[in-house]
Parts: structure tokens; C-alpha cells; sequence
């Protein structure tokens, strides 16, 4: 028995943590959010493709690391950490899985050595309105290889090469691969809560699309990618929950009141305490979520939905309160506070809202009790 | 209890209808889009000046109708039907000008006491200070006297989180007068002319986007002896007639069930409907409750008032109570439109995206005109009557206490 | 516009709360609470009888004193906050007001005056097992006037001589009054959370039942009894909450810890603050429910559901934060918290939980925005 | 990161198993209803100790077997699949015996850890008093030297919230034995032999009907000086070690979302089945990853534990959140039992009653062990490093300061 990563696993955090340290500082972050022409950083995205990342949980028949997918929630943890402004969950968490989940050897061979090459952006592209996306919410349709419809948001979707696509073929789910590139798609960038991160309305008049998986097995294969990307983002979510944590800790014993340290208040230092907790409680629920992903465990749908519904509430109570700490300074353009505030919201709901996973975590529970 | 006009309020509100229907914008004189101006604001401000619905509690001294709590009220709501041009002279009319006709001269009070109640002259408020937080008292913005003898005062030094700076005339300043003495006690109130240009004003870029508020520089600002609002030190407890009145002023209560309602008749969740969501449904009944509750506490606020009393503190429940439901309400509309809640575009987010502009002005509400965690202290102490925290700052010279930086 | 007791009323209010003072101190309850064979305080009941208070909102001609329901509600407030161990709610908020509902000219003259005069004691029983009363949950049933079941818990049903209860009938749900003390009815007293409150198993074995209101309307007529209870109750739960605050200031103001009087640390300020500001809503919303009550007003459903919903929060995080601002003290028998602690759920759940209210009101929101 | 056993636990969960399945009593072996006897629970202490299952990490030169945390663990595991007699030792064998060990005399060590290890003899801790509240250095229960110059000390004063004293053989005791230093400086912590006659244990009845705590008054208790532990006036610092291990003892972690979810199955709600109702299992699922992240927050504790690494502060939070969880998992659970929810005899109550013993439980728990707000401003101060609150008590003679009483 034993629940904590390894050394080698250590290893690799820290010097993922110096390398974003040096690569990713919230200028970097800020160059994003504060250019509208921008979706992501490109000279970061680089950099992280030299350092093999995209590819570690990529076999290495397919110009990947091969290394587990342990290895890939540490990476995630310190991206969460630095704010990385970069295409990295849809790309990583969302394409490469659907294809690893999925895809046939011709899809895999295609598309896996561009990614953890870095060469190929990728995106998930199931949600076309307000609320779950299920069955019934999907109005895009594929006939004769083509795909006519609408999706947004698509995160990534902007500069994307390739998307997972949902979209009804003879009255079945289908999941498809679609070259955004390609003729047939529309793009147009969205204005979101969090500019940091890109974010698409696609529009497809006749997108030439490839099926993924087998007929009807379209929301099967999205929700196996949700379990993966659910612990993968819920170790992004505790990254950037423990620097908001640091970051309030930090300011509340420089910043004086009535002529000492606000953190010597009990107001903030049960605050920051209640932080501290969410924060340990989330990223235990991670540490089984990672266990649960890298063995392909049963237990995973509900160690996914433990692991995103103790994140998203620790990430959410961190960015908020960490922002009230700073009082009206935290209010400001000019300090991070707001960055984190909307990373959480971006992260909180890019793979469906807790509220969903909590629906799905008690179904889980009931499956287990009538077992 | 009565929740009927009496006769008397019934004839009030039947007279200011009446003269609101023929006096105030229609609906249909907007162009979509088009923002009201300054000069509609003063314009709109003068005419109910001279129809006596300005500051409508104002003794006929000071230029107001003399009228009661409830015809203030009864005014407010029936002019809250029409789309009456924005109102930049709250600040002046709720704390300024009351703090000049408490303790200001009485040359200044009658030179200023009537431009402001007719929207001729706009004012703000300037006591929050970078260093200062939630410590109005540990101003550090220096006034001394002038070295000629002439009884002047220079100033220099920097005031924060100023609303309206860029558009008042006039401003009160709250300064440090004596840094020997102990922080409460070296301060002093004085009112300056916002356009002299040793005053320069910035406005502070928000997180929302938005810049209501500003940065206030003030370099060698000399001004007058009788500019002074109370005697020299007196300041802090000049001020505390303005911030009581801010405290009050602020709050309010929004009751967003109806547009969370609608938001989620429309929206699926995995269970199904998004309005038949127990959880939803629950929440919605503990923000209603909490939204009523606050109404239902002003109402009594108001009959106290009416009946010549003092009102109880219940009125300082209003802001601590509203900020962080906004923060829930606009979290969970946000949660239930998955995916799609990240987009704030109001062309494609539900509702124009106001849940999206609430989820990012909410952290404002919960600091601006006191912290969540300084309004429980006020309630603590001032409501419970509760010990204060301990003060290291309190017969320490101002110049002495530790700041941290 | 007038949003406050009159001044009669504020004195009505100010004699009752001496009449209590000197009539029910904690020890009279304890009186009740510690004596498993006593399920309310006699003397005191006769005392609150012969102050005429049974009979407040009881018309003239029935021997009540015909004065408003808000007076009720002041005394209510006073009843709630002593904590008084007698059975008035499910007998003037309950039985009294079931008939005067509904009630024949004859059933009212044959109940009301006792019950004006505290000759007679009534109770509710409409449970029958956990979870909301409805429909399907009754199989109570009456056959030829002859009632046949089982209902627990009936608050007070160990000593009313009359009860409503809820049966079936050809298939119809309707209310029944019955003489608990007449042939075929077995009481049994139950243990509870409060023990200062009575409540009992009926068993009923063919006991004579006489309709109240007409057939099909049982269910009905509880809605509006509890509609009316709602927000009487509320008043009791703000009298309960106000007091247990201004136990936990006295004690925060008087007990010292680390040299100075707990009061003085922010987690004990913020936690009666925020008592304070939960009070504070209920109250106003139960003064909004007391107009629409008195008034009869068409919006008494959301009204009553509003206080009752406010008052619940009020009434139970006063209970349990005072308790813990008492320290290890406070969970002692010989301290009075656990009074205020127990009371607080009785008056939560008697009435039916927050969690139905909750549901109730957003119906009654959604009729009036659909209207 | 691994969840599965390597070979050597893999053995020695076989061979504890083994050796459970031989000793430990049966389910078949209880008369449902009737209550294992002290008798019987020190029996099975023994034959634990004899086969080394007591003090499983304890080194060999204190009798234990000298075994790792994981074995402890493991052993904890197994034993607890049988219905094994009550465990009155934890409190001597988890805070006395090891506060003697790293404080006590030699002659002490070796009377006291054998006995203790095989159950023979019971501990009780006596620190806090009913003045003292969270503040365990406040002891105001004094030992002053016998005047007949013997050395032994004279006790007098009170104790309170003691477990097991009633039971229990011998007490550590922690007493000012000098008022005019400041608090922390006068303590000094002793042995006592609990059946003296001068020592008279009360039980405290609780709200929750138990009694399981005890009032201790000491009345002229006469104690030798070889009964201090650690040297006069450094009673504080012996009890530090006594307090950590009590902090870490407690906490636990249950997880009540399976009986909540079988009474929801059978209750209706308005809207429907209780177990369909989405603002239940949105509860559930909250409760749910609490109690979840406890138990791999404990798993890391214990990871780094057998890493011979000191655990992180994640060891303090269990408490924090398991008491107010299990308060609002009980009132969560009567209010969806509805008007049923007041009835707490176990013969008609859902599940035996169990969310209404909880309900009256979960006070004790928010309270025994630290309050909720101790433990958050240890977290705060322990493990974010943040200020300790401002001491007005810190270098005053203990008798100068202020009580309120």
C-alpha cells in the first residue's frame, strides 16, 4: 500500500514547476487574456511540445513518452498552477483520449505522432446550447460524411486542427473526427469569462467527417473521455487552488489593518483555514482519481466524479475568497486575483459543472450499493 | 401593520404619478442602445428639484418640501417605472451634503446646499486610501499649513476607489493633520474644488472591465483655512456622519428567482428539467426568502423612521446579506448552463449574459463600502454591542504603527 | 404603509412577556422535559387558559375574545421564546383553526368555546410513517363512521381529548375529528428529540369519526391549517431564536478565554452576527406572513411558506451555534442550550420540514409568475 | 501510488487474519443486546499484547513487536471485521503511557508501559478545567509542597470533560504550582493513582443522555515528588506531546451518504421519491467526497508515516470536517423523514434511530477535542504559519489575568 507518487513522479513535478516557473509567468498568461487576437500563447505551446508533455501518456509506438498516465496528472497540476494559457486539456486530455478510447490503427497512427509532436491542436465539440449535453441536444447531423450544424462553445475550437464531433447519423450518436481546416467550417471566436482561454462557435455546412468508434457509441466514447479529462482537470483545478491559497496566505501578513497583519485576524485565518481544507480534501479525491485513471481501474467513473466534484468546489471557494482576502486592490485589473477567478470558472465548466457530476457520482453510488 | 396607503400616501402617490406622467421620460422617447447624458441627469434632477421631489425628507430650510419617510419612498418606487436618466448625485445628496449641513460652516452650507439638491453640482466622496483597506482612519494623505502664515493648507498624497471623480465638481477629503498623535485623532475633514488642477484623476481599470471608480493625486493642493469641515483633528468624527450614511445607502437586495426561473424552464440537466431540479428549486427558496427578508426589514426601517424613531440596525443587514447570494445566484445559473456558461457574449448567453456580468461584479459588492468580513464586525459590535477587536494601534502615535511594508 | 405591531399590540406583547417570565422559567420546562410521565405543564396551560389566550383569534360568539390573528402571532413569539411546554400549537393553531375552517356551525359550537375556555385539548394527526403526508401515504380509513389505523407521530396526541385526522373514505381523502378519549382509540407516548413537547401512537380500531368539511376535502383543509400554523410557528421559532442569541451574547460577553472575553475573538463576532442577520430576515418575513394571515390576504401560501422557510434557518442555526459558543458546557444536561436545540427541531419538522416548504413555495412562485 | 498490498503485507494481513479467525469472538458469540464487560475487554487486550498485536509500532524494548505503521493499519483493518469487546486503553496507550515515555522518570517507564501495553492498568487525562474552556494552559487546579518538607505536593481543584475516569487506574494531571509567572511558565504535569481516596469522579450528564465524560475533584490529594513528570514549571511542554497525539486521535471520517441513501429510498417528498430528489443527492454527493477525501487524506498521512517521513498537517483535519458534516447529514436526514424526523425511539424511527442519536451526538464532537474554531485557527497558524491571535495573557502573572468571572 502506499498513496503518494513516486520519486521519479516528484522529480518530474519539480522540474515541470521550474520550467513553467521560467516559461509561464502571469505576463504570459496576461498577453493572452488582454489580446484579443490571441487564443493561446504559441512561443509557451512550443516550449511544452519540446519537452515531449503532449506526448506523455502516448505510446511510444505513436511518437509518444509512454509513460502512465500518473505521470500526465502531475504536468497537469503544474499547468493548473502556472495558469497556462495554452490548448493543452482539449489537445491532451480531450482528443488524444477520444483517439486512444476510440480510434481505428489508421486514426491513431494519423493523428497521435502530430499531437505529441506537438504539431496538432486538438477539441472536444459536443455542446450546441444551454445545459447538458445528451441525446436530445444534439441537433448537428452527418449524412454521407458530411457534417451540417453548430457547436458552441468549443473550447480550443478556434485554433484547433482537428475536433471531436457529436452529431446524429440514422438517428444514432455518433462521435466524429472533422479537419476544422477543412471546407465546410466556419469559425468564430467567442467572448468568454475567461479570455485566457480560447474558446469557438463552429459552424459546419458539409465538414467532411470521420467516424470515431462505432455507430452509436458516440456519448459511451465522450464519456470515457470525460472520466479521463474530469481527474486530469481536477489536478489542474488543485494547482491553481493551492497558489490561490499561497497567494492569500502571502497577502494577509504583508497587508496591515488597524496595525497588524490582516491574517492575524480570525475572519481571514479561518478563511484561509476552510481553504487549506477544501484544498487537502480535493487533492486526496485527485490522488485516487489518478490512481483509478492510470490503472483503468472499475472504480473510475467514480473516483472521476469524486476527483471534479471536490475539485471544482475547492477551486471555486479558493478563487473567490482568495480575491475577498485582497479586499479592493483584488478587485483591480491589475492583480491576478481575477485570473484565477476565471480559470475556475473555465475549468469548472469546460468538461460539464459539478452539479452534473454530482448527478453522476450518486449514480455510480447507487450501481455500487445494488451490486 | 398596513401594507396599504394610508389616504394622505395615497394622494401623495396619486399627485406623483400624476406629475411623473407628465414630467418623465417615456420608454419610447429611448433610442435603444443610447446611453443617457450628464445633461439629461442634471436636467431631470432640476425639474424635480423645483416640483419638490428632490431630496424629499430636506427641511424647507434647506431648500427640500419638508415631506415624510414614506412620501421619499412612495416617490422613489413610482419613479422607478419610468427609465429616468442615470442619477450621479447620490454621493453628494446621501453623504457630502449631509455632512456639510452637520458640521460645515455655515457660509458653506449655504453656498452649497442648494446647487446640489438642484443637480447643478456633483460630488464625491474622498476617504479610502491604498494602504488604508478597510481602515478608513489610517489616512496618510498630508495637509499642512502653508509656511506664508496665510492660514492655507498644502496637500499631497493619494485617495482610491473615488466613484464619480472624474465628472464632480467638489469633493470632501478626509486628511492627516497631526502624524504624533494617535490614528483617530489627527484627522481632519476639508472640501476641495475637483477641477483645480493640482488634483489628477485616473480612473482604476476593474476586473469586470468597467472603471467607476478612481485614483485621486493630489500634489501641492493648496486650499483655503475655511474650507475646513469641523475643527482641526476633528475629522473622524466628521466622518463617521458620512460613512454612516454609505452604509445605509449601499445594500439594497435583488431578487434574481424570477430570471433564474426563466433561465431554467428552458435548460436540461441529466435529470430533466431544470426547473423541476430540487436543488435548484430549494436554492431558489432560500434566495427568495433571504431577498423578501431583506425587503420586509427596509419596510421596517421605514415605519421606525415614519414614526420619528431612530431606525434599528437591522438597516445594516441589507449588503452583507445581497453580495455574496449575487455571488451564489450567478454561480449557480453558471453551473446549470454547463458548457455554455462560459460564454459571456450577450448575443449568444442566456439571459444577455447577466448571470456572466453578475459572476464578475460580485467580488466588487462584497468589498466596496466595507467588507463581508468589516459589516459582521460593525453588526458584532455596534448591533451586539460585542467587545472590539484588540487595537495595537490605539494610543500609538500614527507614525509608529507597524504597517508592514 | 405601516409595517409594525400597533401599539396595543407591542403591549400585549410586553404583558405576555411577563406573564412568562413569571409563569415559565427553564425549570418549568425541564419539569416537563425530565419527567417521562408528563407531557406538558398543567398549571402553566391553566394559567395561559385563564389569561384568555386560547381564545385570542376565536370569535365572540364561540368565547373566544375575536381579536386578530396578529395578535396570535405576538403571543406566539413570547409562547416560542419560553420555550412554554404546553400544548397551544396543534391546539389553537391546530384543531381550532381546522374547525373554524371548516368547521359546521354546530362542530363550532360544540369546540370552539372549550377550547377558548382550555377545557379542551387538540391535535393534528395526518402522519402515518417517514415522509410527507399526501394522498398515498394515508391508509387510515374510515368505514360507516368508524375510523380504522394507525398515526404517529401526533404532537399532543397523549393528552387532546379531540384530534383532526386525516382517513379515507370511498376512496377520498377527508379530515375527521375524533374524541380520543371515546372507545376504540389506544395512545401510546412516544419518545422524541423534545420531550419537553408530548406526542403519541394512535392506534384507532373502529373509534366514531365525525367529517369535518366536505367529503374530498381533507387534504385541503390541512393545506390551509398548515398555511395558518406556518406562520404562527414562525413567530415561535423567531421568540426561540432571539433568545438563544441573547444567551450566546451573554456568554461570549462573559466567559474569557486567553485573557479576554471570547466575544471579543472574530469567530465567535461573525457567527452571532450572522445569528443576528438570520433572525433579523425571519422576523421580517414572519411580519409578512402575520399581515397576509390577519388579512386573509390571496398571498397567505407564499407568505406562510416564506416565514416558515426563513424561520426554520433562523431558528436552527441559532440553536446549534449557540450551543457551540457555549463550549463543552453548552452539550450539558444542566445547561439550558440543549432546550433551545431540541425545540428548534420539534418546531422544524412539526409543521412538515424547510425541505416541503421549500417546494411549496417555488409552487406558488410559479403560479404567480405564470399568472 | 498503489492500493493493492505488497508481499510482505500481503503475509502479514494473511497471518493477522489467521490469527483473528482463531482468537477473536464471533458474531454468533453475542446475546444480541448485551454489552461486553471491562472484564472482557481487558481480556482481549492481553492476548493482543501476547501475540503482539498491542502497540503494534511500539519498539521491542517497550514490549511492542516493532512493527511498521502499515501493519497497524492493516491489523486496525482486520480486526475491525469482528465484533472485538470495547477499547477503554486508547487514551493511555494513545496520550498517558506515551507522555511518559518521552517525559517520565526511568523508574516510571518501567513500572507503567508493560501494564498499560497488556490492559492490566487504565488511563485517564486530566487537563481541562471549567474556567479554563480551549485553553488547557489555564489550569487553575494547584499543587503547592507539603509543609512538612517531604517534597510531595498537596493537590486542590477540579478537572472536567475526563473519559474513563470512572474506570480508569491512574491519571496524568497537569496543575499550577506557580500562580505568579505567566500562564504557560507555572504548570508542572504528575501521576495520579485515580482510586485515592482524596480524588472523587463525578459523571457528567450530556445532553445526549450519556456520560460518558466526568467532573474530578481533588481535595487534599497528597502525591509524592517522584509522581512529577518533567521538571516543575515544565508542564506545558510535556503537555504538548499529550495534545498532538489526542488532535491526531481523533477525527475519523464516517460516511453516512449509504444509510442516508436507504431511508431516502424509502420516502416520498413532494416531488417524489426521496432518493430521486436532486437536492439530496447533491448533498450526498457533497458528503460523499468529504468523507472520501478524509480517508486518502489519512492514506497519505500514513504513506508518509511509513516513509519514516513527518506527516503533513493534512492529519489535522479530520475533525473540522466530520463534526459539522454529521450535524448537517442529521438534519438533512430528519427534515426528508419529515414530521416523522421528531420521533427518536429506535423501535419506530428509520434505521433504529440512528440520524437522531447522531443529531444529538454531533454537538459533543464540534465541541470535545478542540472546538471547530480552535481547530481552524491551529490549521491557520500551525500549518499556514498565519499569526497567533493577539495574547493579551502572554507575560502576565498567571493570577493577574482577566476572567470575567
Amino acid at each position: 500500500m502506499n498513496f503518494d507518487f513516486s520519486d521519479d513522479q516528484k522529480f518530474l513535478k519539480s522540474e515541470a514547476r521550474k520550467f513553467l516557473d521560467a516559461h509561464c509567468s502571469t505576463a504570459t498568461v496576461r498577453g493572452v487574456l488582454d489580446n484579443v487576437d490571441r487564443s493561446y500563447d504559441e512561443p509557451l505551446w512550443k516550449a511544452v511540445a519540446a519537452q515531449g508533455w503532449m506526448g506523455t501518456a502516448i505510446p511510444e509506438e505513436h511518437g509518444g513518452l509512454g509513460l502512465g498516465r500518473m505521470e500526465l496528472c502531475v504536468i497537469a497540476e503544474e499547468l493548473g498552477r502556472a495558469l497556462a494559457p495554452i490548448p493543452f486539456a482539449s489537445t491532451v486530455y480531450g482528443l488524444a483520449e477520444a483517439v486512444l478510447i476510440a480510434g481505428s490503427p489508421a486514426q491513431k497512427s494519423a493523428l497521435l505522432p502530430r499531437i505529441a509532436a506537438g504539431e496538432l491542436i486538438g477539441a472536444l465539440a459536443t455542446s450546441e446550447g444551454p445545459g447538458v449535453v445528451s441525446a436530445g441536444s444534439i441537433k448537428a447531423s452527418v449524412a454521407d460524411g458530411k457534417l451540417t450544424g453548430e457547436k458552441l462553445p468549443v473550447t480550443d475550437g478556434d485554433v484547433a486542427g482537428v475536433a471531436v464531433v457529436l452529431a446524429k447519423e440514422a438517428g444514432q450518436v455518433n462521435a466524429y473526427l472533422v479537419d476544422l481546416t477543412g471546407a465546410g467550417v466556419t469559425r468564430e471566436t467567442l467572448q468568454t469569462l475567461d479570455p485566457s482561454r480560447g474558446a469557438a462557435r463552429l459552424t459546419f455546412k458539409g465538414a467532411a467527417a470521420e467516424r470515431l468508434g462505432g455507430a452509436g457509441e458516440g456519448l459511451d466514447i465522450i464519456e470515457q473521455v470525460l472520466n479521463r479529462m474530469a481527474v486530469l482537470l481536477a489536478f489542474e483545478q488543485v494547482g491553481g487552488a493551492d497558489r490561490a491559497l499561497e497567494m492569500a496566505k502571502d497577502y494577509a501578513l504583508n497587508r496591515y489593518a488597524f496595525g497588524r497583519p490582516i491574517g492575524s485576524y480570525q475572519a481571514i485565518k479561518h478563511k484561509l483555514a476552510d481553504m487549506y481544507v477544501k484544498n487537502e480534501l480535493a487533492r486526496s479525491n485527485a490522488y485516487f482519481g489518478a490512481w483509478a485513471l492510470d490503472t483503468d481501474a472499475p472504480e473510475l467513473p467514480l473516483a472521476a466524479a469524486s476527483a471534479r466534484v471536490s475539485a471544482c468546489e475547492a477551486s471555486w471557494y479558493a478563487a473567490k475568497e482568495n480575491l475577498q482576502t485582497h479586499g479592493g486592490i483584488g478587485f483591480t485589473w491589475e492583480m491576478d486575483c481575477h485570473l484565477f477567478y476565471r480559470r475556475a470558472q473555465q475549468l469548472g465548466l469546460v468538461a460539464g459543472g459539478a452539479k452534473q457530476w454530482k448527478e453522476r457520482l450518486v449514480t455510480q453510488l447507487e450501481r455500487r450499493n445494488a451490486a | 401593520m398596513d401594507f396599504n396607503d394610508t389616504p394622505e400616501e395615497a394622494e401623495y402617490r396619486a399627485k406623483a404619478r400624476a406629475w411623473l406622467e407628465a414630467n418623465a421620460p417615456k420608454r419610447e422617447d429611448h433610442v435603444r442602445g443610447e446611453e443617457p447624458t450628464m445633461a439629461e441627469s442634471k436636467a431631470w434632477q432640476a425639474k424635480k428639484a423645483a416640483a419638490g421631489y428632490s431630496c424629499i425628507t430636506w427641511p424647507k430650510e434647506w431648500g427640500g418640501p419638508g415631506g415624510t419617510s414614506w412620501q421619499s419612498q412612495i416617490f422613489a418606487q413610482e419613479e422607478a417605472k419610468y427609465p429616468v436618466p442615470g442619477n450621479p448625485f447620490t454621493i453628494g445628496l446621501g453623504m457630502c451634503v449631509p455632512t456639510i449641513m452637520t458640521a460645515g460652516s455655515e457660509a458653506d452650507k449655504v453656498r452649497f446646499v442648494g446647487p446640489a439638491l438642484r443637480g447643478e453640482e456633483i460630488w464625491c466622496q474622498l476617504f479610502s486610501e491604498p494602504s488604508g483597506g478597510s481602515d478608513a482612519a489610517a489616512a496618510r494623505t498630508r495637509a499642512v499649513r502653508a509656511p506664508d502664515g496665510s492660514g492655507d493648507w498644502i496637500i499631497n498624497g493619494q485617495k482610491v476607489w473615488t466613484s464619480g471623480a472624474q465628472y464632480s465638481d467638489f469633493g470632501i477629503l478626509l486628511l492627516r493633520t497631526d502624524p504624533d498623535v494617535p490614528k483617530h485623532k489627527g484627522l481632519t475633514m476639508f472640501w476641495v474644488d475637483m477641477k483645480d488642477p493640482a488634483i489628477e484623476v485616473r480612473p482604476i481599470h476593474q476586473m469586470s472591465g468597467g472603471s467607476g471608480f478612481n485614483e485621486v493625486y493630489f500634489t501641492d493642493l493648496r486650499v483655503k483655512d475655511s474650507q475646513r469641515i469641523g475643527p482641526v483633528g476633528d475629522g473622524w468624527r466628521v466622518s463617521i456622519v458620512t460613512l454612516m450614511n454609505e452604509r445605509n445607502a449601499i445594500g439594497g437586495g435583488s431578487s434574481y428567482h424570477r430570471q433564474v426561473m426563466q433561465l431554467a424552464d428552458g435548460i436540461s440537466t441529466l435529470a430533466g428539467s431544470g426547473i423541476k431540479d430540487a436543488a435548484l428549486r430549494e436554492k431558489i427558496a432560500d434566495w427568495y426568502v433571504q431577498a423578501e427578508g431583506l425587503k420586509y426589514t427596509r419596510l421596517r426601517t421605514q415605519t421606525a423612521l415614519s414614526r420619528g424613531q431612530t431606525p434599528g440596525p437591522e438597516a445594516s443587514i441589507g449588503k452583507v446579506v445581497t453580495a455574496p447570494l449575487m455571488q451564489d445566484v450567478a454561480n449557480t445559473a453558471l453551473e446549470l448552463e454547463d458548457q455554455f456558461g462560459i460564454i459571456s457574449d450577450p448575443k449568444y448567453a442566456p439571459l444577455q449574459a447577466m448571470f456572466q456580468a453578475t459572476l464578475m461584479s460580485a467580488p466588487g459588492m462584497r468589498i466596496a463600502g466595507g467588507t463581508d468580513e468589516i459589516l459582521r464586525n460593525i453588526i458584532a459590535e455596534r448591533v451586539l454591542g460585542l467587545p472590539q477587536d484588540v487595537r495595537l494601534d490605539k494610543d500609538v502615535a500614527f507614525k509608529d504603527i507597524p504597517t508592514g511594508r
